[in-house]
């Protein structure tokens, strides 16, 4: 190919058809559901399939048991994660522990990577500016950082104080524990580089997690739209409606390229050279957080007010989404705190 | 223009706030929307019905004080502002109650209020209905004539707190072959009537606000008819003039949570940024103009006597939005603490934003959406073409 | 009346009437447009009738020859200058200079006052913060600030280099000009006060213009819209521009009774006790110059989209109301600059 | 994935660079929406034909360099940070001659590209007429058929730059009794033919931008026709699509206004409080999104070889209000010098902001206003029903 090229390889786009497939076959709301009222029968049976698949060792190098693959590779899967509003923290295991545990190395890394990768174990991250760890009790081992050491806590050295989300899926924990050289796994610049990259992987993660959030708020709110009638016609017929829409998808379209340059710079540097200010990684992470944060806000906002009454109800469908949609946008960074990383870099 | 209030007013005002000090509970109710906390609330209402606060803009015979509109403005300043529970007997007293005034017979009035204003008789409301939503005049739900009385047939939804009431009022097309929003009839139905099922659903923040009604030939007695055969329309509109107008929403509510907000701020000075402080100020300014539109308009109606009009579609959609707002920005400044709800060991004022914030959501949606609204003020206050 | 009364008296009632139905006769958009190409007759005919009603010397006390009226009782008739975009500085003259020459006093208040409210000659306000004197080049007398003094420039003593608006009719002037004991006319706390308190008069008399300008665009927008066909219905029927016109509808009915308060406030001092944060009269003007600024910039915005092309022309009159909007949230302080006091009083 | 440009790519851009920095004109042109500065305008098309820079895209034969569609956006970069005048060519490159390359014949292409690409001949489009705005299928102008030709009659308005132009393209109805978009022919028009007036009309920056053009009885021969007779909707699809799309609107123009911004916050550090900021950077992370987003639709056209389809009413909505908040967020922090037109003493940028903001504002209203293209993306991308 003689020419720049913005575009997913083949390769790359099978992956994500065959984890759309299987998560469209494997989670329904259902098993989303069901693990708001503390059954997770359902969750584990995704996991283990998207374990078999490959998806969460994706980032571990080959002889760790993994696919040695790049950020660029996990974007496309994480969206499809997004879609279906998987109650488990993909994010936080796939794209931050596995490479984190790949990099610190060692025997933590070849002893905890290929049981995390298999599902067999659970790994929970902790990072600066994270009250709350996602599914906490469900971990054997947590990832935390501690000035600028990280440390590697197995779960019987530590305590969890649940907390309660609005959405019941989170399953927060406040952890309580002390750092000691025991834990210790990491220190000093390499640890504090490599809380900066997990910090990174974790907003671009969820970033592409929330456009599938959105296309799939979208997506329900468009079908909606067509069946259900008022006053004699669809309410998608409707002006109002449509132009609610309609600004979802130009909010969802546009994020979306910018969340793949992220993952491309995480993965190979800053490319399209020539730009008017030479931003690093760091800007590109955050425009991608910003932006798929914004649009999936948005995304929420409209399916609600498009949905009416029932949207409003528990026993429908659209809260899942929309609930975790009000946790992952502030979650990493929210819109405002990343724009202002931007915004250092541009205006100066 | 004085825009000072009278000794009379300011009297009414610091007997209120003294009363209220003394009496609003310590601790927080539980949401009035769960059966546990109904319960606490119908305690907290027969409170405010002995002290002869649950009512003050009514007559003294039916349990109130006769108060002015400016004076029912300051009260529910002082209600709000003392952090006194939601009124979980709304829909009977500042909903259908207005309509028994207008249009309700004496015997009516003298045999339904008082039980109203003593949360005796609690009552929801019965509008929607499936694939009805805001579209009133497709209403299916059927009254037919018997001897005595109406055999009521169909069902009701998304009725606010109905699991916990008593009666219900709603329309009925009373004449099968009417169309549209001629042939109804405005109904008063006992939730106990044979042939009345009434099913709880769940709200988005997980309390049982919501239920359906279904009426299987449930007889209701020809007293049951308010304001007459096939004029339930007209009568309707009344009632949902009350619930996208002055009534429902009084800027006391707003005041609060904006001083809440305000608050907010001043306790968490370092995490707020210049962009969320001005987010903030900019509700704060709203809650403001919506008390100054809500005195000058009551200033209006005291003083050339006319109702509240159309214009009440504009309130509706500031109020609602505004709200929205409000909420939202207390969210973000609480950053990655927003997200933990009721209950929750590390929740900021026990998750009250978070709920809060849920609960304003609905106001965009309900008592005919923001959208309608926005039509409504088009047409009727702008004079664009209906179509 | 035993009742708080937040309401016009049928006297102030009365004389907006008079002022809307005067201005409605002499100042149609023609003479705005004229004033545009230098023509000034029809401009000067308007103000000759407004000084005869009384309008510009209604802040003026009785010995000069005006009509010891309030701030509440001008803020109507600005409004109504507003509407027809009336193109003289109406704000600076009759709610700035006049009443702080008459609170300045002596000779300069007497050999002044009464012949600008007659129209026999004019003057120009320069506050700080204001770069630029509307219609410098007419005034005789400039009132201008330095340090903590005001000066009494008179035509002769001073040189104005024009400056091109996009709004042609505000004829803008960079003054150049030396304070010196002979021109002073106050200093100290005295002159400090009265410069404060002339910046209100003017964020307040603005805000009262940009109602009018922005009922204006609605109601010509409104008329528009039902005339103007377009697939064979009038284009007002479409939702899209309903729901438009809704929105500044609303924006404008709850800016109006912001700005009518604070210009209660600057009459009488703040009123409705028991406000949860004791602001002062500062942060009701405030108020007032941010909400009404955002509600004309939201008319303008809405009147350009609804009109489409033709709005978009020179010949067609939407320009002469919209660009005196763009000009005029900017003046005396914008929305930011305003809310941000606000801000400090409530927020902390 | 490859978002590194190649050496190709970069040798093109570096090319671009140092003839632009070498010839565009120190000073800025005046506008080239009036008489004087059309002038101006067209002297620097012809320098640029010249050089071969005019067309970049087209084959050698009609004065391009066959640059690939990379190259062409990497070309618009360079020209706009270069800060080159505005093309008074654009009616003509942009929006006409993509529908010559598909629909012309080819002694069309022979005769009338060449022209176009060294500003010989000045093409402005005839879409509006009174009454009639986005609706183009209400079109009322008509031609006749006659011996050898036809005979136009009727009004074309909101023509941009027709009084500075020779020829119009456009619709006119050929089939008197077909409705709509039917019975409609694409006819290609020089506007000194006998029976056709030119009459300039003001635009909202008080240019001569706009014309309006009459015809009376105006015959045009049989080879004035493009692309058969009574083809002319399906024709006209086809340009209105570029003008949407991606030719018209290339990102580095937003890239250069969103870079310039930058720096008139960089340089008025003091008067930019952090709301205004976080609107700057809003405006600045949108250039890039408009980029990123160019740049993909750009490499799937390249790879699956399928055309821009109905997505570019995505585009257009974006990059239009785009254009207005970057626009309005310079002069907000121009403050009181904001208002500074052209020609002022001390306007900053010689009054450049508001002269583009006014320009800006026509974005979201022209070539279909933006509820047009909300309709259009909520129909045909997201499938909503029509009506």
């Amino acid at each position: 190919m003689s020419e720049m090229r913005f575009r997913f390889s083949d390769e790359q786009l099978t992956f994500r058809d065959a984890a759309r497939d299987l998560l469209a076959k494997e989670c329904p709301p259902s098993v989303v559901r069901a693990v708001w009222d503390g059954d997770t029968a359902g969750e584990d049976a995704v996991w283990a399939a998207l374990c078999e698949m490959g998806v969460v060792g994706l980032r571990a190098s080959e002889k760790h048991g993994g696919l040695a693959l790049s950020d660029l590779d996990l974007v496309l899967l994480l969206r499809e994660a997004g879609r279906v509003a998987l109650p488990y923290p993909v994010v936080e295991t796939a794209a931050v522990a596995v490479p984190l545990l790949d990099e610190i190395g060692g025997s933590l890394a070849a002893e905890w990577i290929p049981r995390i990768a298999s599902g067999e174990t659970h790994v929970a991250v902790g990072l600066p500016g994270e009250r709350f760890v996602p599914a906490a009790t469900k971990a054997d081992l947590f990832l935390l950082v501690a000035g600028d050491a990280i440390h590697a806590v197995p779960r019987g050295d530590l305590t969890i104080r649940p907390q309660v989300s609005v959405d019941r899926s989170r399953r927060l924990g406040l952890v309580d524990w002390a750092p000691s050289p025991a834990t210790r796994v990491a220190e000093g610049a390499t640890a504090t580089g490599l809380t900066e990259l997990s910090r990174l992987r974790a907003a671009l993660g969820t970033a592409a997690f929330l456009l599938g959030l959105g296309r799939h708020l979208l997506d329900i709110t468009v079908g909606y739209a067509c069946e259900r009638h008022q006053f004699g016609v669809p309410i998608g017929s409707q002006q109002a409606v449509k132009h609610k829409l309609a600004d979802v998808a130009v909010a969802l379209t546009f994020a979306e390229p910018v969340v793949y340059r992220a993952a491309y710079s995480l993965a190979h540097g800053p490319g399209l050279a020539d730009e008017v200010v030479g931003e690093g990684v760091d800007v590109h992470v955050s425009m991608a957080k910003a932006m798929a944060s914004d649009a999936a806000m948005l995304a929420a906002e409209h399916a609600l007010q498009c949905h009416g009454a029932i949207g409003y109800s528990y026993e429908y469908d659209l809260q899942l989404w929309m609930k975790r949609v009000w946790c992952l946008a502030a979650a990493h960074g929210d819109a405002r705190t990343h724009r202002s990383v931007v915004e250092r870099a541009v205006l100066g | 223009m004085d825009l000072d209030f009278t000794t009379q007013e300011n009297d009414f005002r610091a007997e209120a706030r003294s009363w209220l000090e003394a009496n609003v509970p310590r601790t927080p109710l539980p949401s009035g929307d769960t059966r546990e906390g109904f319960a606490a609330h119908l305690e907290w209402e027969r409170l405010l019905f002995d002290a002869r606060w649950a009512v003050v803009s009514w007559p003294v015979e039916y349990g109130g004080r006769e108060a002015t509109l400016m004076e029912w403005l300051v009260f529910e300043e002082e209600y709000y502002r003392a952090g006194a529970p939601n009124r979980v007997t709304q829909n009977g007293i500042f909903l259908l109650a207005p309509t028994i005034f207008e249009y309700g017979t004496q015997d009516q009035r003298d045999r339904l209020l008082p039980r109203m204003a003593a949360a005796e008789d609690l009552w929801c409301q019965g509008w929607s209905e499936p694939d009805v939503g805001s579209d009133l005049a497709g209403i299916k739900a059927r009254a037919t004539k018997v001897d005595g009385g109406w055999l009521l047939d169909g069902q009701k939804t998304w009725t606010t707190r109905g699991a916990f009431s008593t009666h219900l009022f709603g329309l009925f097309r009373s004449d099968p072959e009417a169309e549209r929003h001629r042939g109804l009839t405005y109904f008063l139905v006992p939730l106990d009537a044979e042939g009345v099922t009434v099913t709880g659903v769940g709200r988005l923040d997980g309390d049982e606000g919501f239920a359906e009604v279904f009426f299987d030939s449930a007889f209701v007695s020809d007293e049951s008819v308010l304001g007459g055969v096939g004029e339930g329309w007209k009568v309707a509109m009344s009632t949902t003039g009350s619930e996208r107008g002055l009534t429902l929403r009084s800027p006391g509510r707003f005041m609060a949570t904006a001083t809440r907000l305000a608050e907010l701020f001043r306790s968490r000075a370092g995490s707020a940024d210049d962009v969320l402080r001005e987010t903030g100020v900019k509700g704060w300014m709203d809650a403001q103009a919506y008390r100054l539109f809500t005195y000058q308009t009551v200033s209006d109606m005291v003083e050339t006597g006319r109702p509240m009009g159309v214009e009440s579609s504009l309130n509706k959609i500031f109020w609602s939005e505004m709200d929205v707002r409000l909420h939202e920005t207390a969210l973000a400044l609480l950053g990655v603490d927003g997200e933990l709800d009721e209950g929750s060991a590390d929740a900021v004022d026990s998750g009250a934003w978070m709920k809060g914030w849920q609960f304003a959501l609905a106001g965009p949606i309900y008592a005919g959406t923001n959208e309608i609204q926005r039509n409504v003020v088009a047409e009727r206050v702008l004079g664009l073409p209906r179509k």
